[in-house]
């Protein structure tokens, strides 16, 4: 059987050399490396056949697995492994996706173009590779590959005050890893594994005790919950969404964002699953926090991406607590919400950019009424609100009705805190669009023209799958529950 | 109390008495001077101490070459040898840092070694039988570190005459 | 309007098919979302699908839809025929039809709720259709938010039918949940089989009727459809008239016929429905915009349909539905040929336009007549049936009295206000505003649905005397309601009622009639009482200084504790490590004889480390 | 023959050190860090000498004679680098306080 | 004579640096002075002795490591009960790395430009101080080891002034001399000491008896004021406050063989002189000096050793933070990883020998080759500050690229040597458990807090414009064009040792195992040898 996680790896890694080096023409090689990319995730849909289910010793499996033999220190065995199961496999799906739609919609970047789309390919490179990676230290390696990229991205690519975000990105979200990191090596230490493999590393957590569980879910819990981010941990999310240019806002909302829920699920959830239990009143509490603040700061926002970051918040909370409902129910939502906050966020952002493209500006009081001069950029920051908010028939919905309906489930009457915040959601994003779309014209400069073919391709890839996957969500739930998230058994 | 150890008792404070005189008086020549006969009663410590080897090269070595030495770089680098030495930097935090050093030591060893026995005393031919045997590489060794110093310390004299 | 037409011509089929021989169909069925068997409360996993089911009652909605529908496109033609958006206006119309049309024939709740967002979202974008109208985009919003608030509501309901009954139910294996929770058309509600948690159920009910309260603007959340009118007339006809604010009445059909109310829940929404419609006319007594008028009585007469609903008749309310969808759809055209001639929606100024314009004249008494319930006009025959209906188990419940006594007392505001407004308009010698001399009748396009829904309006009542027809109520659901008769009781109920709207009428031509403009009471309670009801009751002035004032406030201090709290807690780190830093750096001097005391202090340091601090901590921690 | 007071003893070598050690801390002139650091080292040669007269094993004195043998020498050749780089200095800066060459700092 | 033979061969490494030192002060005595000239015999001489060094740890396979005592070396020193020297195969790894440190600098130094003076001096005290730092790692006595660090001392004094003319240097020379005799005064103090306690000098003699000795006070302070002596070698806090001074006043070059070579020296020399005592398993005493009866000297070095870690890496960090010169803040982090070096050796497992071992070697090829680097950009014009590297990113992309690797190893990110280090070695010292995990915790807390200063640093470089020219009175041509570079490059010398250390970190961090393997072998083999 063709090795096709390795490939995927090669393209990624071949082509993001390829594109550093082809200069001017380094678009075309990032746009050819992208659909393939894409192609090879097709790929790996056709030949999923499915979860394979629990081992012998009950370690859930995964397929398309691979494992060499990387790094062995005389009490420690360090691998090569990578293997996917549902899970990994729809966020595969979505890096896939929001590559080709950035390079797409960043088409005409002329600020250093081949350095800009290797670093953007970098960024994809290192998603996949959390996604894909099953040992604890490529794990964290391609968790680490994911931050150094889209350092420069915000830095040098970024607004005016990109050094600042840049740094603060940057050191925020590796203190977090370092944390992160440490508590994995913990697990594995004081487990008594000798491998850093997830599957020794998950059978060998079976035997910790409760209490040093709880300890090590905790500290892995902050290193994802900064990447999340929950509140209070999220400041740096605003200021990079902020000053990153659009591409690297895109996948910093798409993707980077993913990770944090990604790895709560896999290295937390499924690893410490007593100590997960025992802590999630205090995840419960974190989500509530998180999704509340997010939402409600949004509404005082005036900057068209700040809001949208306050948004990502939000939403991100909501996946907090799907993941912490435990239930599968929970796991199959939170990993749906992520899928679709990923296109839908992506979708924004774009906008987003192009709102500042086309009028100099993305102060909601300083422009409106653009429909007019813009209809089909209003559309797409109309589609983008709207499945932001949960419209049916578009992606949010499924996400969000599944992670409601697990919260009534796992939590009852607590139900209400998203329900009204979904109000409050509605409210600002009405608000956005009554002011920027509707009402009269200003703010609009004489020569502002609607969107550009790229930026319209870019967008127009995420609108079409925000309508697909909300439509026909089982496309995604079906690949999704071929993971072990019908429940875990216990220690 | 027998002889040696009252005179080990004068030696002691006049080894004590000389050195801090020799750091504390201003004219620099006369810091040579106590220096000089610090080294000398510390020679004679050595007497005391059954390495007679010891005295005779500590009064060449301390209170011959390297007393030379010093006053040649007074020389060098005064205008006037009998200058004075201006800023001192006395106060209460070196005395006081160095007083605890001083105290943690004597006051630590409330316990003494045990069985220490006398040795006797060494003759020269001894010292040098184990000085070129086991001892053989301090030696090769302090001549490495000879090489070093020496030639590193010509070349940087040596910029003077160009 | 093709597209329409055969919508139309289809609707219209399965009606009368399904009229000709009641039951139910199923026909396309896909899955939506799948998960599998889990621990939990979904043992057996579950399935949510998307399928149609047609069954009698959407049979009759749908008739209504793509009638009222298609007459409102044709209508349009000459409406809006000066409009920039056309294709917008035309695209965002056809897919509320779709969308409306998908809502009725839903097989579940949850496809249920995803059309009724969508058709949500359609009242939004055409709301704000002249979204360069500031106060059209805020309308919007408002519209958008209120009903956002129901829908959340109805979500959660939702979830608590799904939950209550996911092992329950009719399907047999598995429950409910196995099933997909799809609606079994024929199968018996089931609240009385369900011998689960009564309270979830009453609460289930009470956020279904939250859900119903926001679509069709029952109070509280009756705010925004007065406000919706900024829309365009013609999409104030079939929309916020006949055919969108009706689905929430639809909703609580469907759920008392599928899963049912337990009975406070009952006592509620009769009470809910009642005083709406009582308030509601109230509010539509004095205003001067002909659209609001008319959206204030829309508003009332769903009160009507909540209250039959809520009281057991549910066929009775979709009876009600039914007329009202093409009386109100009649008078909004009307309404709105009238603002098409003269420009303004403002009573005041028109007068004397029934000579000017015969035929809308005409129709807007028509509907007048109907919606005041005169017989023999449609109106007279649903509303008097809720009356009757709910007078029947007035014994029973006797906590029905209130919503009933207020519901009565409507007939005759709604009377009063109707022909105050239609006086207004049409009667008199010419109009106030000398500017409008010039109106005159609309083109063809127009007087085609004037004259069809007219013929509706007066007849359409009595098309319970059709055998198929009343088959279609008859064969509704598992309860059926009261079918329509003339017993002693219902006659006196019915004169009574009569009475009071003839009285409404004559009291209205009394102050308005023949262009008089009634003088302003000087009494000041009567202005006060006007100024309060002009005002909205300050319902609208309290939700705007919640949502905007309130939340934004706190939206600001979010922000401000975001930015500076949590920001500056973590630039305080930064700063005292630099501050540190700075502190820490200044040990180094540059003089060697401090870097020396450095050492000698390290010395020191060890000297404590190894000979106090180590032994003390290895004592404490006992050994290595 | 009776041993030497070991504690008196120590007390004059870590008198002797302390006396180097406080020379070093306050005076300025390069010269007299260099007397003042011959002065700390001499206490370590007196301490291998003391302990080569007075030992536990039976016969380790040669070694510590041996040691402090190579120590005076090592001392001395330090003292020369030391001077070295004085006078380098001295020429450079014209001065030998060590407080005044603090151009490298914080 | 063959007995001198085989002791000549067992010295190779050694005497041909001698030789080397001698042939290039034997140029200088016949005026052939020429920088390449007498560059070349330095690299020769250092090429070969790492090339005999690797070549007696046995090349494949790595796991025949030979631990070699002194009897079997040379039956003629057997008659010495106690041995002066040892050689084990983790000596031989860190000869192996100070060679490799001397290769990196001469190489570069090559390039310096032929109107240097000093060459023959600066390469013949360059390999003098070799010469000393590879008896450092073979010695197994107290007295030859601290002679042998004199002797790499000494030669780095000079070295640290060689250029004789600027003030700066001298004025470091200075200081480092001062700092550096007290330190040996104080050494010299503890070993008499230690004399004094255990009768000998011995490593290997004092390992048997650690710990049962009766006058645990004289050990506890002969080993006191024997850290504090070394410490002043392996910079750690308190005792670092030169070292901030001399890496920054003394020439590039030199800073980058003191930080990437005679700095390891000192943390080998606490490695050999506390890993017996710490490793002493002894009856079980108690850790009461004061108690009297049988006492366990171990787990009071290893607090004392640990908290000195803590402390280094912590105020390394945080001093770091605020820097404006690029020289001292990259001291400042060459502090702060001594602190992580220190951490493996008061762990003392083999793990944790073998995590440390790694991070020397690291930090030889990263702070190495990052004083290569500022060397390199002090030729072209570019000042000390770190905000005049403002936009080097663009102007000089080769160097800026090698720059910024080496700066992401220092600050641990994966793909990178820095990276495997810390984790081979705080993963060494969870696993040690108990205090251990606290230290692990401090370790990533710190190297945490360290990312602060070099994404700084990476910030000015990538994302700052280059600094406007000055006004030269309006005789200016180009406009507003960033000031030109001087011209000329880095040279090839230093190039190839820029890049031969960026390319080792980089593959090293990829693909540590070729390494990786042998370290640990020697590690354990260390380990079980002072146990």
């Amino acid at each position: 059987m063709l090795p096709l996680l390795s490939l995927v790896l090669a393209t990624l890694f071949v082509g993001t050399l390829a594109t550093f080096l082809a200069g001017s023409r380094a678009r075309w090689v990032a746009l050819v490396v992208s659909s393939a990319f894409l192609a090879e995730v097709a790929l790996l849909f056709a030949d999923f056949t499915g979860w394979p289910g629990y081992s012998a010793q009950l370690v859930p499996g995964f397929s398309e697995g691979e494992s060499y033999a990387w790094l062995h220190l005389s009490w420690l065995q360090i691998n090569y492994t990578v293997g996917v199961d549902g899970i990994s496999l729809v966020l595969i799906l979505l890096t896939a996706i929001l590559q080709i739609a950035t390079v797409l919609y960043s088409w005409k970047e002329a600020k250093k173009p081949n350095a800009y789309f290797g670093l953007l390919l970098l960024t994809c490179l290192g998603s996949f590779g959390v996604f894909v990676a099953l040992d604890i230290l490529l794990f964290f390696l391609f968790w680490e590959a994911v931050l150094v990229p889209m350092f420069f991205l915000i830095g040098f690519w970024g607004g005016p005050r990109r050094r600042y975000a840049a740094l603060k990105f940057f050191i925020y979200t590796h203190v977090a890893s370092i944390v992160m990191l440490f508590g994995l090596l913990a697990v594995v230490f004081y487990s008594g594994s000798t491998s850093l493999d997830f599957s020794a590393v998950y059978l060998a957590a079976r035997g910790l005790a409760p209490v040093v569980q709880t300890l090590l879910f905790l500290a892995l819990f902050f290193g994802f919950a900064v990447k999340f981010p929950v509140v209070p941990f999220h400041t740096w999310l605003p200021d990079a969404h902020v000053e990153a240019p659009t591409g690297g806002s895109v996948l910093l909302a798409g993707l980077l964002l993913k990770l944090g829920g990604y790895g709560l699920i896999r290295w937390g959830v499924e690893l410490l699953p007593i100590g997960f239990a025992h802590d999630r009143s205090i995840l419960f509490a974190i989500a509530f926090l998180t999704i509340v603040w997010g939402s409600v700061v949004s509404l005082s926002q005036r900057d068209l991406k700040r809001l949208v970051a306050y948004s990502s918040i939000n939403h991100m909370g909501i996946v907090l607590l799907a993941i912490a409902l435990n239930s599968s129910l929970g796991l199959l939502a939170a990993v749906l919400l992520m899928f679709a906050h990923g296109i839908v966020s992506g979708l924004l952002f774009m906008t987003a950019g192009s709102v500042h493209h086309t009028f100099g500006t993305r102060d909601l009081p300083a422009v409106g009424g653009i429909t007019p001069r813009t209809p089909a950029l209003s559309t797409m920051v109309m589609v983008g609100s709207l499945a932001s908010l949960g419209l049916p028939a578009l992606i949010g919905f499924p996400a969000e009705f599944t992670a409601l309906l697990a919260t009534w489930d796992g939590l009852r009457y607590l139900v209400f805190i998203p329900l009204v915040i979904l109000v409050v959601t509605a409210a600002f994003y009405l608000w956005m669009m009554q002011r920027l779309l509707f009402g009269p014209v200003r703010g609009v400069p004489d020569g502002a023209h609607d969107i550009p073919w790229y930026e319209g391709a870019g967008m127009g890839i995420l609108v079409i799958l925000t309508v697909l996957f909300g439509i026909l969500p089982s496309l995604l739930t079906n690949v999704i529950v071929s993971s072990p998230i019908r429940g875990f058994p216990g220690p | 109390m027998n002889l040696e150890e009252i005179a080990f008792a004068i030696l002691a404070l006049v080894a004590v008495a000389t050195a801090t005189l020799s750091l504390l008086v201003r004219e620099l020549v006369h810091t040579i001077l106590w220096v000089a006969v610090f080294f000398v009663d510390l020679s004679a410590i050595y007497f005391l101490l059954y390495a007679p080897f010891l005295g005779v090269l500590q009064l060449g070595v301390y209170a011959g070459a390297v007393t030379v030495l010093l006053l040649f770089g007074i020389m060098v680098t005064r205008k006037r040898i009998f200058a004075r030495e201006a800023a001192t930097g006395l106060g209460p935090v070196p005395l006081g840092l160095v007083l605890t050093v001083f105290i943690f030591l004597v006051a630590a060893l409330g316990e003494l070694p045990q069985g220490l026995v006398a040795q006797r005393s060494y003759a020269p031919s001894d010292l040098s039988a184990y000085l070129f045997g086991p001892g053989g590489p301090w030696l090769l060794l302090l001549g490495l570190v000879m090489l070093t110093s020496v030639s590193g310390a010509i070349y940087l004299v040596r910029e003077g005459r160009e | 309007m093709a597209f329409g037409g055969v919508a139309m011509v289809l609707g219209v089929l399965l009606g009368i098919g399904e009229a000709s021989s009641p039951g139910s169909y199923t026909n396309v069925q896909f899955t939506w979302l799948k998960l599998a068997p889990s621990p939990g409360p979904f043992p057996s996993g579950f399935e949510l699908v998307m399928g149609t089911l047609v069954d009698p009652i959407s049979a009759l909605v749908l008739v209504v839809v793509t009638v009222v529908g298609f007459l409102v496109l044709l209508y349009s033609i000459g409406y809006m025929h000066h409009d920039r958006g056309l294709p917008r206006y035309y695209a965002e119309l056809s897919l509320f039809l779709a969308a409306m049309s998908g809502l009725v024939i839903s097989n579940n709740l949850l496809e249920f709720f995803l059309f009724w967002e969508l058709v949500g979202l359609c009242s939004y974008l055409l709301i704000g259709f002249y979204y360069e109208k500031p106060s059209a985009a805020s309308a919007a919003k408002e519209a958008f938010l209120v009903t956002r608030v129901g829908d959340v509501m109805f979500l959660l309901g939702i979830f608590l039918f799904f939950f209550v009954y996911a092992t329950k139910g009719p399907a047999g294996t598995g429950g409910w949940a196995a099933s997909g929770f799809v609606f079994v058309h024929g199968a018996a509600p089931f609240v009385p089989v369900g011998t689960g948690n009564a309270t979830l159920l009453t609460i289930a009910g009470i956020m279904i009727l939250g859900g119903a309260a926001g679509k069709s603007a029952q109070f509280p959340l009756h705010v925004w459809l007065p406000d919706a009118m900024e829309g365009p007339t013609t999409v104030s006809a079939l929309i916020h008239a006949a055919t969108m604010v009706a689905a929430g009445v639809y909703l609580l059909a469907v759920t008392s016929l599928f899963l049912g109310f337990t009975a406070l829940d009952q006592t509620v929404i009769v009470a809910i429905g009642g005083f709406t419609a009582f308030f509601a006319a109230t509010m539509a007594l004095v205003h001067p915009d002909i659209k609001r008028v008319i959206a204030y009585s829309t508003v009332s007469q769903l009160g009507y349909m909540v209250l039959a609903v809520g009281a057991g008749f549910t066929m009775v309310g979709l009876f009600h539905l039914f007329t009202h969808a093409f009386f109100k759809a009649l008078l909004f055209l009307a309404a709105g040929s009238v603002i098409h001639a003269v420009g303004t929606q403002d009573l005041f100024k028109m007068g004397g336009l029934r000579k000017k314009m015969r035929l809308t004249s005409a129709a807007f008494a028509i509907g007048g007549l109907a919606l005041a319930g005169i017989p023999p006009f449609a109106g007279f025959w649903s509303k008097d049936d809720i009356l009757s209906s709910v007078y029947s188990t007035l014994p029973s419940h006797p906590a029905y009295w209130p919503a009933f006594l207020l519901a009565f007392a409507a007939v005759f505001l709604t009377a009063y206000y109707i022909f105050r407004a239609w006086f207004l308009a049409f009667s008199g010698d010419k109009p106030r505003d000398p500017a409008l001399e010039h109106a005159h009748e609309g083109p063809w396009v127009m007087a085609v649905p004037l004259v069809v829904l007219s013929a509706v309006a007066i007849g359409g009542g009595l098309l319970v005397y059709l055998p198929g027809f009343a088959g279609l109520l008859l064969h509704g659901g598992g309860t059926p309601g009261i079918p329509p008769t003339l017993s002693p009781t219902d006659l006196l109920l019915s004169t009574a009622s009569v009475l009071l709207a003839v009285g409404g009428i004559l009291l209205a031509w009394r102050l308005w009639g023949n262009g008089r403009v009634a003088p302003l009471p000087s009494s000041s309670a009567v202005r006060s009482v006007r100024q309060v009801l002009l005002a909205r009751y300050g319902m609208k002035a309290a939700y705007d200084w919640i949502g905007t004032k309130g939340v934004y406030t706190l939206a600001r201090g979010a922000d401000f504790f975001d930015r500076f709290v949590i920001d500056g807690t973590v630039h305080g780190f930064e700063r005292t490590f630099g501050g540190l830093s700075d502190r820490l750096r200044r040990i180094q001097t540059g003089v060697v004889s401090d870097y020396a005391s450095y050492v000698v202090a390290g010395l020191i340091a060890v000297f404590a480390l190894m000979l106090l601090l180590a032994p003390y901590l290895l004592s404490r921690l006992g050994g290595a | 023959m009776s041993g030497l007071p070991f504690a008196g003893f120590l007390v004059l070598s870590g008198a002797l050190l302390a006396v180097g050690l406080f020379g070093v801390l306050t005076r300025r002139n390069f010269i007299l860090l260099l007397i003042a650091i011959e002065i700390a080292m001499n206490a370590a040669i007196l301490n291998f000498v003391y302990f080569a007269a007075f030992a536990r094993a039976p016969s380790p004195g040669l070694p510590g004679q041996a040691i402090a043998v190579v120590l005076i020498g090592f001392a001395a050749t330090e003292v020369a680098v030391g001077l070295a780089i004085v006078l380098a200095l001295n020429r450079v800066k014209g001065s030998i306080n060590v407080a005044e060459a603090s151009e490298l700092k914080l | 004579m063959s007995s001198l033979f085989d002791l000549a061969g067992t010295f190779a490494p050694e005497l041909v640096l001698l030789a080397g030192a001698l042939l290039v002060f034997l140029l200088d005595v016949l005026k052939l002075r020429r920088l390449e000239l007498v560059g070349s015999v330095s690299v020769g001489a250092s090429l070969l002795a790492l090339a005999l060094v690797v070549a007696d740890l046995g090349f494949a396979p790595f796991a025949s490591l030979r631990t070699l005592s002194a009897a079997q070396v040379n039956p003629s020193l057997s008659a010495l009960a106690t041995p002066l020297w040892t050689f084990t195969s983790l000596g031989l790894v860190f000869q192996g790395m100070f060679l490799l440190a001397t290769l990196l600098v001469s190489v570069a130094s090559l390039s310096r430009g032929s109107k240097e003076t000093g060459g023959p001096i600066f390469f013949g005290l360059l390999l003098l101080a070799t010469l000393g730092m590879l008896l450092v790692a073979i010695s197994s006595d107290l007295i030859f080891l601290l002679l042998a660090i004199e002797l790499s001392s000494i030669a780095t004094y000079v070295l640290v002034g060689y250029t004789r003319r600027g003030l700066r240097p001298l004025e470091a020379a200075m200081k480092f001399y001062i700092i550096g005799a007290v330190s040996s005064a104080l050494s010299f103090f503890g070993a008499s000491l230690l004399f004094g306690a255990y009768g000998t000098t011995n490593l290997l003699a004092i390992r048997e008896v650690a710990g049962t000795v009766g006058t645990p006070i004289l050990a506890l302070l002969g080993y006191a004021f024997l850290l504090s002596g070394l410490a002043f070698k392996a910079t750690l806090v308190p005792f670092h406050a030169w070292a901030v001074d001399v890496y920054d006043g003394a020439p590039s070059d030199v800073s980058a063989f003191l930080a990437g070579g005679t700095k390891k020296v000192g943390i080998f020399a606490v490695l050999l002189v506390f890993l017996g005592p710490i490793l002493f398993a002894g009856a079980g005493g108690s850790s009461n000096p004061f108690q009297g009866g049988p006492f366990t000297l171990g787990p009071i070095l290893q607090v004392t050793l640990g908290t000195l870690a803590v402390v280094t890496m912590t105020v390394g960090n945080v001093l770091a933070l605020l820097q404006k010169e690029m020289k001292r803040l990259l001291a400042y982090s060459s502090i702060s990883q001594a602190g992580y070096m220190l951490l493996g050796v008061t762990i003392g497992t083999a793990p944790a020998i073998a995590g440390a071992t790694f991070q020397v070697l690291a930090h030889v090829l990263m702070k190495g080759g990052a004083f290569l680097v500022v060397a390199g950009v002090a030729g072209l014009g570019i000042g000390p500050l770190v905000d005049d590297w403002r936009g080097l990113g663009s102007r000089r992309p080769l160097l800026s690229v090698a720059f910024a690797l080496l700066l992401l190893s220092l600050a641990g990110v994966p793909l990178t040597i820095g990276f495997v280090s810390k984790f081979v070695l705080f993963s060494a010292a969870v696993q040690a458990q108990g205090f251990f995990v606290w230290l692990a915790v401090a370790g990533l807390l710190n190297s945490a807090l360290s990312v602060f200063y070099y994404a700084r640093v990476l910030k000015v470089i990538y994302f700052e414009a280059p600094p406007a020219p000055l006004p030269t009175g309006g005789a200016v041509v180009g406009g507003a064009g960033p000031e030109p570079l001087r011209a000329g490059g880095l040279g090839i010398g230093r190039a190839v040792a820029i890049g031969v250390a960026t390319a080792l970190v980089v593959a090293l961090g990829v693909d540590p195992q070729p390494l990786l393997g042998p370290i640990q072998a020697a590690a354990s083999h260390f380990v079980f040898f002072w146990r």
